[in-house]
């Protein structure tokens, strides 16, 4: 069912955890399935520096989580905005149809957890 | 590397005993005919059709002209069902059946209801057991068919069918059990249970996939739902499937045979991985501790996801289902489960570990090792956890 | 005593090949998971089952999303059938069909007639090929569906398959074909027909019984018969049959490997065995001479009945089939000779010998050495007969 690459990320996670004195905090779940992930975020000059991830979801939604935060660190932020679950789906090798809102669930927890950042910066302004 | 596979699955299927097999293989290259034919390869099958109908009928305590072969046990679910349904028609419109029947029941009923039947699912406690006085409720004159499970597919229960069949029989109205999960587990007589029909499948119990049986009280009024050549008395037209038919035949001889042996191994097999996997903090059984089918456990872990300990399981070598939202086609969490009263996020946690007649204590043993730190490695992964 | 039987009834069900059965047994003992699970046992056998999917695919031109697994022949026929006309109702409910369909077709057929549905059987000719002429006639803009098989069972006609597809396609009529008797036989390529829909039947080529396909080009509207888990896209729920389907995989593989050279084989046959019976006096070959199946040779016999023949060729170990009413079970001569314009007594005198990529010459030259002297022993114990 699923692709190679989708096991690998979903066995092995990259970037699980929390970060306690995050910069930037994104939790979303799924209304369809009931699942939840949140995006922790560290950004330095605009840039994601560090990016951990928690999740209670299924295999596509654990890989997904793993991929997007591989893809976004490093990135700037309006950068890291412009990714999309097709792209982390295409990062993945691709994911069953009826997974495909895994990876939306992914996108948006990034898109969240940088608007949370962004509010705070405006706040302290 | 070749790992060592425990298959704790065997609700979903079985693994077909080597006897079977045996029984069956003279009937594909040596004794192929069709039992429609005049000549003798066709009396040979014939006969090893007519055989394995007796064994089936001895086995379930019915009489060989009450046995109809299917192709499996969705097809005499559906037979008993519609063509039931249908065959009552000038009697009433009005099904009753319960809310954790299997697809092949509950898809049925949401067809006939399309089709202008009423259909009224009777809800069930907290463990899963049917609550008779809300049948008995339930029953208009318009009722014409009752059809509730034996044993439950995902939390094992055991209905109270010998109690239905009473009501049934009372109020005259035609009683139908899916007994598919329940045969080789419990005790399968229909007279005893007092049903009109009763379905079975070959691939629950060691047989070949593809075979079911309808057992159909005489007198038991059914419409065909395909139409042909007229074999089975009318019933299930097309040409008998005679090696399934024979391999059928043979594991109902061997269910009935080792039923007793079969069950104490299944239940001390049971108990030990329930008490073992309930030690896991954060658990909780799902179905009856003591309406329950000897092969069935079912238990949710709160905080983590069914579809996601499954895959792990599985790179362990551990093969088990979930009623997870997560891991079903339509994304809806099970609904045996919710019936039973847990809410979304309990169902998604919860995992199925069927064994069977072949299943080893040092298999159970691994998958009480094993499971726990699967559990809390998801834990640690999930949001919704905090030590 | 042993007697090397020789066997003629392949259009009723044939020997199933070593290499089928030997590609089946892994799926029994080892490989013997739920193509729904989730775990590797379970992707193994969906592998198997896509695997499977797709060569049947290939055998007959279409992709594999085209093609539905069923349990038989009739099944695919029903679904085809019944599935077609409902799920066409509201654009008309006029069916066309022939007059020498199998049982599969025309019960199917007459129980639409009891539900609203109107059915033509369009008359054959002596040959017993369909008059295309008249089938264009039938057509109305009630008509939703046609449905003609492509080899028949009885005579081994084949129908002009291509013209009909033609003629639906410019009315936009769906197009059915029954190929169980044609697959291995003749080329079926679903495009090369124009069908819409095709039945195959596992048994009739060396694969095993219970399997059956149905070709279902893309948007293809038919509703389900049996309701339940929602396998193979809905349109026929219940656990696959695994094991046989990857029967139906390998022997539809085989067929097409070894076309040219079965095909060659069974004509050569055929014509030796047509040959060598017609030289019987008061003799006559039922079909058609060249649009006739490679491995159908039918013929009746004056003054005598078939099933004595059958049962006097059976006891010199050769088993083959006849349409006498007195072997049928409603007593009713062959309907596919009758509609060929024989008379019932002719039509009781027939025999049916059907060979296979097994039979040898040397069977063949047998069956020419017996034939006579049963033929003789019964004409002079026959009133009818005057020397
Ligand atoms: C309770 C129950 N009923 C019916 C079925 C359907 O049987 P089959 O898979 O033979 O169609 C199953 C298993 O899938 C089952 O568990
Ligand atoms: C032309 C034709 N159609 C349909 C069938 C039915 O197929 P099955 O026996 O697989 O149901 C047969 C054989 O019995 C047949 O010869
Ligand atoms: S998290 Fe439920 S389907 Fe992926
Ligand atoms: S003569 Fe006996 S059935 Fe026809």
């Amino acid at each position: 069912m699923y692709s190679p690459k989708v096991m690998t990320h979903f066995s092995n996670p990259q970037n699980v955890g929390e970060i306690p004195d995050a910069d930037g905090v994104g939790t979303v779940g799924n209304p369809v399935c009931g699942d939840m992930m949140t995006i922790y975020l560290k950004i330095k000059d605009d840039r994601i520096e560090d990016i951990k991830f928690k999740t209670f979801g299924c295999g596509a939604a654990i890989a997904t989580s793993s991929m997007v935060t591989v893809m976004a660190k490093g990135k700037t932020l309006d950068e890291a905005l412009k990714i999309t679950r097709d792209d982390v789906a295409r990062e993945l090798d691709g994911l069953p149809p009826q997974k495909m809102h895994c990876s939306n669930l992914a996108a948006e927890a990034l898109t969240a957890a940088i608007e949370d950042y962004r509010k705070k910066q405006a706040a302290k302004k | 590397m070749t790992m060592k596979r425990v298959y704790l699955d065997n609700s979903a299927t079985t693994k077909v005993s080597d006897e079977v097999v045996s029984a069956m293989l003279p009937y594909f290259t040596e004794k192929y005919g069709n039992p429609s034919s005049l000549h003798s390869a066709g009396r040979e099958a014939r006969e090893a059709v007519e055989a394995a109908r007796a064994r089936v009928a001895d086995a379930i305590g019915a009489s060989p002209a009450e046995i109809i072969f299917t192709s499996g046990g969705t097809e005499s679910d559906n037979i008993a069902i519609i063509g039931g349904a249908l065959a009552n028609k000038k009697k009433g419109n009005h099904i009753i059946t319960s809310a954790i029947e299997h697809p092949a029941v509950i898809e049925t009923c949401r067809h006939l209801e399309k089709n202008g039947f009423k259909v009224t699912y009777v809800p069930v406690d907290q463990e899963g057991i049917l609550r008779l006085d809300e049948l008995e409720e339930a029953i208009t004159p318009e009722t014409t068919l009752i059809t509730v499970m034996h044993v439950n597919n995902e939390i094992g229960t055991i209905q109270p069918i010998r109690e239905i069949g009473k009501i049934a029989k009372e109020k005259d109205i035609y009683f139908h059990t899916d007994a598919v999960q329940a045969f080789g587990k419990v005790p399968v007589n229909v007279d005893d249970l007092g049903v009109d029909m009763l379905s079975l499948s070959s691939h629950k119990v060691h047989g070949p996939k593809g075979v079911g049986v309808l057992y159909l009280r005489r007198g038991t009024p059914v419409r065909s739902l395909v139409y042909g050549g007229g074999h089975e008395k009318g019933i299930r037209s097309g040409t008998e499937n005679v090696a399934g038919i024979v391999g059928m035949g043979k594991a109902c001889e061997l269910a009935v045979r080792d039923f007793d042996r079969n069950v104490e191994q299944m239940t001390r097999l049971r108990d030990r991985l329930m008490d073992g996997l309930l030690k896991i903090d954060h658990s909780r059984l799902n179905g009856s501790r003591t309406k329950r089918s000897p092969n069935n456990v079912n238990i949710s872990y709160s905080f983590v996801e069914g579809e996601s300990m499954v895959l792990l399981l599985d790179m362990k070598g551990i093969e088990v289902s979930t009623g997870s939202a997560c891991s079903s086609k339509k994304l809806e969490a099970s609904h045996v489960l919710l019936s039973c009263g847990l809410d979304p996020e309990t169902a998604h946690g919860s995992l199925r570990m069927t064994n069977s007649k072949y299943t080893t204590e040092e298999e159970i043993d691994y998958v009480i090792e094993t499971l726990p730190g699967i559990v809390s490695r998801l834990r640690e992964m999930s949001p919704l956890y905090k030590k």
